[in-house]
């Protein structure tokens, strides 16, 4: 994931993808599905597949609700391929048969995964593909 | 009835029949909406209701901790002995698959 | 508007708000606008307003499309106030009659605003309230 | 009839009767969407179109970019003499209240 090397007052030249920053609370997790479900039609991704992206983003997202910080997260998409990745801190739900279901769910709707929660850093990164 | 908004996204309906309930979902069950869900359904059940219907027919998307709260549901009806039990109603499209996926298909009972 | 200090590699603890950086294309409007909605709608503001908000924001960013920096919004909304500012690079669409009328809706649907567009750099700020 | 699809949330069809041609628009016509729906709009008359008919019922928002294909649209079927005209259909809701800011639900022949 790139981050913004300096403060500079201006955007950097031709950005790729879509960043979205937001606090690491629940009422902000349809903003992280609205954003993933906008990548994944942009990128041509049928109904069933844009759902997929949809609840893994927000199945993610959510692991990381109630930390202390924010999660940021990125949206690429090329050659009909989405990109996601995020990062944050572990939220509380992590723990627990939710956020074991929660990891379950992620697995059987997105075609790679990364998930690492250690030391108080939660990242992660997954990709869905167009079917053919 | 009465009625119950939470989240600009999640708004459900209560209905009380004896000792049949109904809560009819609409929108988007996630993280932010399941508590206030998972509040009036424990409500109804601790104030005696035994069979409970919920209709998720208009819901666009349930997370994990949407499903929590439908299988807290389902323990909550059958501590109640023989005669209770819960329905799922109208469960389609995007909310269905994660039923699917999740294998809870095949333990609540479904109808359309 | 705040920007990270530092390319850390954690979110900056407690963030207010929402951040949002698109490309300076016309295919990431949609998402300017859903993010505005999700934002006026999380703080209270009717759907009129809501409407309001998404129009601004998607006219103002349609301003900047079209230049070779991206977009960096960022959304707040406090007591029933929503307050939106974004930074990028004037377009070719600020000239002639469209972004004339671009301008003349934008007026005319938020509270406060302030739109600078000088050496290559293009800023704005607006606030809307909800109805009492 | 033939459809469109720009966008994945803009679409248009285009039906011809002679001297007549419709255009149904839906979803979100904005900097994206409006070259297309302009590039359709310019080919009828082009085509020898005079009535147009632009059907706006199912169109959830319009930015100036928008406003401005249908200012041309007018401009284009006036130039084609007395017999031109252009009709918008079923404008109503967040696009009716931009045509309402910017003037032109004065400038325009509505229909419902
Ligand atoms: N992913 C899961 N797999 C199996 N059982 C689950 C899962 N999630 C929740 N449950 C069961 O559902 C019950 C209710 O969960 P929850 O809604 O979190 O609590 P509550 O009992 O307060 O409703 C839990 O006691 C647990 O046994
Ligand atoms: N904001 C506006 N106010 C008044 N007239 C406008 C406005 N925007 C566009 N127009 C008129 O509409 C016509 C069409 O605009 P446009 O769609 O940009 O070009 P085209 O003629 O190729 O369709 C312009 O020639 C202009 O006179």
């Amino acid at each position: 994931m790139t981050v913004p090397e300096t403060a500079d007052e201006t955007p950097r030249a031709a950005p790729r993808g879509v960043e979205l920053r937001i606090p690491a609370d629940a009422a902000y997790l349809r903003l992280a599905r609205l954003a993933a479900a906008d990548t994944a039609a942009r990128v041509g991704l049928g109904a069933d597949a844009i759902d997929d992206v949809r609840l893994a983003v927000s199945e993610l997202c959510a692991l990381m609700t109630g930390s202390r910080t924010g999660i940021i997260l990125r949206f690429e998409g090329d050659d009909g391929c989405v990109v996601v990745e995020g990062r944050g801190a572990p939220g509380p739900g992590i723990e627990g048969e939710n956020g074991e279901l929660a990891r379950v769910l992620v697995e059987a709707v997105v075609d790679e995964l990364r998930f690492e929660a250690v030391d108080g850093h939660a990242t992660f990164r997954f990709t869905k593909q167009v079917e053919v | 009835m009465s009625e119950s908004q939470s989240s600009p996204t999640f708004a459900f309906s209560v209905e009380r029949d004896g000792a049949t309930g109904t809560v009819v979902a609409r929108g988007e069950i996630d993280l932010a909406s399941s508590p206030e869900f998972r509040e009036a359904i424990h409500g109804l059940v601790d104030d005696g209701v035994r069979r409970l219907v919920i209709d998720l027919d208009a819901v666009s998307f349930i997370d994990s901790s949407g499903l929590g709260v439908l299988v807290g549901a389902l323990k909550r009806v059958q501590e109640q002995g023989e005669d209770g039990g819960l329905v799922l109603r109208g469960l389609s499209g995007p909310a269905l698959r994660v039923f699917e996926i999740a294998g809870l298909d095949q333990v609540f009972v479904l109808t359309s």
